[in-house]
């Protein structure tokens, strides 16, 4: 495994920072969004051009500073980090050309603390994917948290500041209880923090140590949304939709799972895990949470707190790819992260478009939607097709992959809990989509003057979800990159 | 020097001491306490720190007492303890 | 010259502040430069030390020609060089910052507050560089006696929290004349080079082990370490914002210095640590006195005395990680000293900005500042994040630091603490986020949509600049922690701890 | 028996020091009054002071000025024997605390006659009580 | 309270006892604290500073860092005092009284109006009481022999118990005697009010200015020696002459701080009549 040392992960981490001076420094709203753009566009250049290296199989490493012997401010590219680069950046311009509509539509307020902020978390995501140890990582986790509490209580009223109270509790409450004490355990025991191909810290410390340190990191990254720690997302629903469609589908819960993966392969490893086997804690933990995050979704009218719940599901079903420990387990889990990222933010920009044209947020006020806004419901149902992992769309790829691999596992309960959560799925989602388009033309609740969405949140919404059809007949960008870590993790 | 002198004073200093705290009225122990200062040069020059006692009887005994007289008659002599 | 930094350090703020003191009755607009001339050298000779300690190891400065024990000696290591380069740069900061609020808040008594000024931290520097053990009750002095009159000239009931201040302070000095008075009955000598060397025959001794504790209690009792704590907060928060935002950062400070040269040189750690066996109940205490500090901060309802709570808990962190015995726990005390002096005088300046501009620092009076002082208050979210403890802000390093200690000590009871006041600080400081950015401004502003109606109203550039320095200070300390760990700290603490 | 009296009578300097020092601070703690504090204070300052002062003492010896030492210092000739004369070393830091306390009383009777100016009293409870009712 | 109070000092006193227990016998000639420095300093003192008065020699030379900062301590708390007390207050418009010195008849002065310019009419409070003759008296015939005293103490420091605190002590207090003898107005009339402030920093500045000069004529900071090529004598006596030098600063400072702090404390800080 060779490495070449380059700037650009710095660069790409950095690109959004360095334009947020001129974010706030700029008065008229367009010079403001070009230049997001711009930013936006950069960024998912300089990580595209370092997809080649990486699929060459090169890694690219850059150190910023180092303040203690093996826990620097260090930079490196793998394949795992570029897949979610890959995702994070490219979202980010979809997201921010959405926003523009989305913000302009309902006349938001303070919409420059807005777009910077947006920009800080992405340089946090972006960091965090690129993070070569758990200091830096944890450095950018932070940063993200608290870059990421202005979105979400953007409104400022009583409701928005009391769920960002409950945000940032969670959030910052476990990184700092649980997930850095973890890693100063860790590294008094390992002496390092760097991320290795099988973890660093086998042989270190005895069964229990280790089980707790598995518990501290595996809840200690809240925004993992594993159950218990997973009530903040709903309350983090107040944000602004593009809000909600980044952070909740890309930046946030993604960095938290994908946290939960770097740990567990590169701190633990899955020898380890295999080893001490506490694979099955981990499978229990994440269907637990698939099962009871699905079954709340059932319950709820809100679509944003429906999506939300349906987030805190899938997030677990990456959690669980890699708790199978099994080669195919782990790529469907992280294939996953792109495929489900295509999918929920598809969802979350309907449901925007739906609040923009319409004001409604429940889903009972939603019948016969479809005959007004057609294109946004048709994405919607290819988007849900995806989520709930059925052809033609890429969320079946990776279901079909977390399947396999259970088998590989020998892990039938799982899946069992695969497809009955599949169903779940498909019993929140499929209803939407019939009171849409199937009801009674006296029922409709839409008299003719409902237009669809401005441009600026329908295109956007049209593309992610042709991505997501795409991506079933062309996944390989990530699945290669997936299989690529796998490789280097499992040594087969 | 003469131990029954030395032990004398020394008793003398803390009854001084004690009254100094306890009389009931603030310019009595400002008094009080210029008279322990005394007992004290008194009791450093017989183990013969002469300075320290010079000093002591200068600005102990003397300047001390005055700021305290002055202090009081600024305020009030009022106490309760 | 170089050779003679040590003395200049000292000697050129002395004779300014009398200097000072005497202009103020020709003409008070002289008063100003002269002290930021002093405290500007005193800075770069410190400096210069610090680098020539660097260079060339310890250095011995004889005052008066005496070679020490018969005379007084300074003696600058690695250790009181640092916080010498700190002490004297944090006080050059806050001069130029609290200029505009001195001339509001004293106008008639501008220049013997000066001088005073700058007899504290000719004081303090003294303390810091001195290798006497007497001499530092004296210089302890003359730190305490200017520190109660600038205290004293705040508002309200700041004279009488004063005289409680003086009481206690009074006690605490004391208590360490007391012990001195002890070692030197057993040794005979007050170098404390000397005593450390005459020591180690009479470590059984009772009377060393009364003046170690007498010492210690003492030195508790100046830095105001729990439960002797009562007297900070009201002294403090009651003060003028110059005053508090120079005391505040360094005299607490300053006394764990003392507090970790007295284990280090004077009864050296085999004693401190391996023959007494007091090490994990002064952590505990420690542990309590975070715990409490939080507590206590967490029901306060006005920024600075909120502020002065953090400073309990933040004695805490330092008295509990010198007394983990290891040496990454006096690493990250060390450290600690470093950030937060840093990071106490960016929240207090930024009071003394909010102070500048409004009649009171409640709660209840800065609702929705942010809009009136944005740039304040992006300096305070900057403080704020150091003083909770996020990377890449100075206050992660040296917390990484003291936990890893604890960890190494296995004194996990310390570590919860520290986890603990860190969250407990996360609440603080964004609820006062919360309330300086989200409540409107005036009633009226239905929370804060539409166009901000407050005009901006930002505190002078004097006091801007500085507190600017200062944050970008937090982050870049942060990021040269390694070197300030690797080529200062680590030859400041002696070998034999590991 | 005896040989505690040997120890009484040994140190008995040293045993009225310490008994004036807890007067002293006893008076600070407890004492109501805000100048009564300040006198403790004193007593306690004074009390070190004692302490001092007898750690220098030594029997058989004389006052630290040189006896040959008048007219000009060729004298210095005459050979000097360090048990003729008592220890001066605690006499100058003692000259130095009592200057110390002086200087603290003086501070101290200003802040309490401030005091007394604001809440016209002198008794702490008083004070504190005036402060609440504000 | 109380009960807190108790506990706390005898714990103390307990503590201390303990620790009392391993001293050297009181007054025992061989106990390390009369063997380990000081035979250096009384045998060496003579040789090396020429000053018969070990304590004067050890104070100002040995140890003369310390005292410099027990000068600035004093000079401190004056400036304290000052500064927590000194109101500059406007002349409140109103009715002035004045008293004619011979006659001994008050004047009242209407607001405005002014007195005709002589000496013998004296500024006087509504609360003046006319001092009693005989203290008046026996402290003028007094004050100047106490003086001469004082001055006596500073310059024969060098021999005899004494030296600039106390000698400034006693100068101080003479002019406090002249304030309670007869009033605050009388003895800053001799002693105004700015002087005696610029003096007290000019006493310190004379010492830590004497130190300054070692240190630029090239010793270290207070190395009196270095003073042999200004004075023109060997370092010895440069030595005792620096210790002179320092003591008549200490002399000044200590006195004017006296008397400031005593100006400031017994007159609330109005200079008006004081007590």
């Amino acid at each position: 495994m060779e490495t070449m040392i380059s700037i650009k992960p710095l660069l790409a981490v950095l690109v959004s920072l360095l334009i947020t001076p001129i974010l706030v420094s700029s008065r008229a709203p367009n010079v403001r969004e070009a230049w997001t753009f711009v930013a936006a566009v950069a960024k998912f250049l300089i990580v595209l051009s370092m997809l080649p290296t990486i699929m060459k199989g090169t890694e690219i490493v850059y150190t910023v500073a180092e303040f203690l012997p093996g826990a620097a401010i260090k930079f490196r590219v793998d394949a795992l980090g570029m897949l979610f680069a890959l995702v994070s950046s490219s979202l980010w311009i979809i997201t921010s050309a959405y926003s523009i509509g989305y913000m302009r539509g309902l006349k938001e307020h303070s919409q420059t603390r807005y777009f910077v902020f947006f920009a800080f978390a992405l340089s946090a995501t972006v960091g965090v994917a690129f993070s070569a140890n758990l200091l830096t990582m944890y450095l950018f986790y932070e940063m993200l948290s608290l870059a990421t509490y202005p979105l979400v209580t953007h409104h400022q009223d009583h409701e928005a500041r009391s769920s960002g109270r409950k945000y940032l509790l969670y959030i910052v409450g476990t990184s700092i209880g649980l997930a850095l004490p973890a890693m100063l355990i860790s590294y008094n025991l390992a002496g390092t923090l760097e991320f290795g191909k099988q973890g660093f810290l086998a042989g270190t410390a005895s069964k229990p140590l280790i089980g707790l340190l598995l518990f501290m990191f595996l809840f200690g990254f809240a925004k993992a949304a594993i159950m218990p720690f997973h009530s903040w997302l709903p309350a983090a629903m107040v944000a602004p939709t593009p809000v909600s469609a980044l952070l909740h589908a890309v930046a946030v819960v993604k960095v938290g799972v994908f946290s939960v993966v770097r740990v567990l392969t590169g701190v633990f490893g899955t020898d380890l895990l295999f080893s001490l086997d506490f694979g099955p804690v981990i499978l229990l933990v994440a269907s637990a949470t698939i099962l009871i995050g699905s079954f709340i979704a059932l319950s709820q009218d809100g679509l944003k707190r429906l999506l939300a719940y349906s987030t805190i599901a899938q997030l677990s079903y990456i959690v669980l790819g890699v708790g199978l420990l099994s080669p195919k387990g782990i790529t469907g889990g992280m294939v996953h992260i792109a495929m489900h990222a295509f999918g929920k933010i598809t969802l979350f920009f309907c449901a925007g478009a739906i609040f923009v044209a319409t004001g409604k947020k429940n889903i009972s006020e939603m019948v016969g939607i479809g005959r007004r806004m057609p294109v946004t419901m048709a994405a919607f149902f290819i988007a849900s097709l995806s989520i709930i992992g059925m052809p033609p769309c890429g969320g079946f790829v990776s279901k079909w992959y977390l399947v396999l691999g259970s088998l590989e596992a020998h892990q039938m309960p799982i899946l069992y809990v695969l497809l009955f959560s599949s169903l779940l799925n498909a019993a929140y989602f499929m209803p939407i989509v019939y009171r849409a388009f199937f009801c009674r033309p006296e029922e409709a609740m839409f008299e003719n003057t409902v237009q669809e969405a401005p441009p600026f949140c329908v295109v956007p919404l049209v593309i992610t979800a042709v991505i997501s059809v795409i991506l079933l007949f062309y996944p390989q960008p990530f699945f290669n990159l997936a299989s690529m870590m796998v490789q280097q993790i499992t040594g087969t | 020097m003469i131990w029954q002198l030395d032990l004398a004073i020394l008793t003398l200093v803390v009854i001084a001491g004690i009254a100094a705290i306890t009389v009931k009225d603030l310019l009595g122990a400002a008094i009080l306490f210029g008279a322990y200062s005394f007992m004290m040069c008194l009791l450093w020059s017989i183990m013969g720190a002469v300075d320290v006692s010079f000093t002591e009887a200068s600005v102990g005994a003397g300047v001390s007492t005055v700021f305290f007289v002055a202090a009081v008659f600024r305020t009030t002599r009022r106490t309760r303890d | 010259m170089s050779q003679q930094y040590p003395a200049l350090l000292v000697i050129v703020p002395l004779l300014s502040a009398l200097v000072i003191s005497a202009a103020g009755w020709i003409n008070k607009r002289l008063c100003f430069p002269i002290a930021v001339a002093a405290l500007g050298v005193a800075a770069y000779s410190s400096i210069g030390l610090l680098l020539r300690v660097l260079d060339e190891g310890a250095i011995v400065y004889r005052l008066g020609g005496w070679d020490p024990p018969m005379g007084i000696a300074y003696y600058v290591d690695h250790l009181n060089g640092l916080v010498l380069a700190v002490v004297s740069v944090v006080a050059f900061l806050n001069l130029i910052a609290s200029k505009k609020s001195i001339e509001l808040e004293l106008p008639d008594k501008t220049a013997p507050f000066y001088a005073l000024y700058v007899l504290q931290v000719t004081g303090l520097l003294g303390i810091v560089a001195t290798g006497d053990a007497f001499n530092l009750y004296v210089l302890l002095e003359i730190t305490a006696l200017s520190g109660y009159a600038m205290l004293a000239m705040g508002k309200d009931r700041a004279q009488l929290s004063t005289l409680n201040y003086l009481y206690m302070g009074t006690i605490g000095a004391c208590f360490y004349l007391l012990g001195v008075g002890y070692l030197y009955i057993v040794t005979g000598s007050l170098n404390m080079v000397d005593i450390a060397n005459i020591l180690p025959s009479l470590y059984e001794s009772k009377a060393v082990l009364g003046a170690f504790i007498i010492c210690l209690v003492g030195v508790w009792v100046k830095m105001a370490f729990f439960p002797l704590h009562a007297w900070l907060p009201n002294a403090y928060t009651h003060g003028p914002s110059a005053a508090s935002s120079l005391i505040a950062p360094l005299v607490t400070k300053v006394m764990i210095y003392v507090m970790i040269r007295l284990i280090l040189t004077v009864f050296t750690p085999e004693f401190a640590f391996n023959i007494l066996a007091i090490s994990k109940p002064i952590v505990w205490l420690a542990c309590i006195a975070i715990f409490m500090g939080a507590i206590l901060a967490l029901a306060e309802r006005n920024l600075k005395k909120m502020l002065t709570y953090i400073i309990v808990a933040e004695v805490g962190y330092m008295v509990g990680g010198a007394w983990l015995g290891n040496r990454a726990g006096m690493t990250g005390a060390i450290l600690h000293i470093v950030n937060d002096a840093l990071m106490t005088l960016c929240a207090f300046l930024v009071v003394s900005n909010i102070a500048y501009k409004l009649k009171g620092y409640a709660f209840d009076d800065i609702k929705g500042l942010v809009r009136k002082m944005p740039f304040t208050m992006g300096a305070l979210v900057i403080g704020a994040l150091s003083i909770i403890g996020v990377p890449p802000t100075c206050g992660f390093f040296s917390k990484w630091y003291l936990i890893s200690g604890a960890i190494q000590a296995s004194q996990y009871a310390f570590m919860v603490a520290l986890l603990f006041s860190s969250l407990v600080n996360v609440v603080l400081f964004f609820r006062v986020i919360e309330i300086c950015y989200y409540e409107p401004f005036s009633d009226d502003g239905a929370h804060g949509h539409g166009p901000p109606s407050e005009p901006m109203a930002e505190a002078p550039l004097t006091m801007l600049v500085p507190l600017f320095i200062v944050a970008a200070g937090l982050v870049l300390v942060g990021i040269y922690t390694g070197d300030i760990v690797n080529k200062i700290i680590e030859f400041a603490i002696p070998q034999g701890i590991v | 028996m005896g040989d505690l009296i040997q120890i009484v009578v040994a140190k008995y300097n040293y045993w009225i020091y310490i008994t004036l020092m807890m007067i002293g601070l006893y008076a600070m703690i407890a004492k109501n009054n805000l100048v009564k504090k300040i006198v403790g204070m004193n007593i306690f300052q004074t009390a070190i002071i004692l302490f001092y002062v007898s750690t220098g003492a030594k029997r058989g010896a004389t006052i630290p000025i040189l006896e040959h030492g008048h007219g000009e210092h060729g004298a210095g000739a005459h050979v000097v024997h360090a048990v003729d004369y008592i220890n001066p070393l605690p006499h100058v830091l003692m000259l130095t605390a009592i200057v110390v306390a002086v200087a603290t009383l003086g501070v101290a009777l200003a802040l309490a006659i401030r005091v007394y100016n604001r809440y016209d009293t002198l008794e702490e409870d008083e004070i504190l009580a005036k402060i609440r009712e504000k | 309270m109380k009960i807190i109070g108790l506990i706390i000092a005898l714990s103390t006193g307990v503590l201390l006892i303990c620790a009392t227990g391993d001293f050297p016998r009181w007054a025992d000639p061989a106990s390390p604290a009369s063997t380990h420095l000081s035979p250096h300093f009384i045998e060496k003192t003579m040789e090396e500073t020429s000053v018969p008065n070990i304590v004067t020699a050890v104070l100002a030379d040995y140890r003369g860092y310390d005292t410099m900062y027990e000068t600035a301590v004093i000079f401190t708390a004056g400036l304290a005092c000052f500064i927590l007390l000194r109101i500059f207050v406007k002349e409140e418009p109103g009715d002035r009284l004045y008293r004619h010195l011979l006659t001994g008849v008050t004047v009242r002065v209407k607001e405005g109006t002014k007195l005709p310019p002589s000496e013998d009419f004296e500024r006087i409070d509504a609360t003046w009481t006319p001092p009693d003759l005989i203290i008046k008296t026996i402290c003028r015939f007094l004050i100047p022999f106490i003086q001469l005293f004082a001055l006596y103490v500073i310059a024969h420091g060098h021999h005899s118990p004494g030296g600039g605190f106390q000698g400034g002590v006693i100068l101080g207090a003479s002019i406090i005697l002249l304030a309670i003898s007869q009033d605050l107005r009388t003895s800053v009339r001799r002693m105004r009010e700015k002087l005696d402030a610029v003096l007290c920093a000019v006493g310190v500045i004379i010492y830590a200015g004497t130190g300054a000069l070692c240190l630029l004529l090239g010793l270290n900071f207070l190395d009196y020696s270095a003073l042999a090529s200004v004075l023109h004598c060997d370092p010895v006596t440069a030595r005792s002459h620096g210790i002179l030098i320092v003591e008549i600063g200490v002399g000044i400072a200590v006195m004017c701080t006296m008397i400031w702090i005593y100006n400031n404390v017994s007159s609330i800080g109005k200079y008006d009549e004081g007590l």
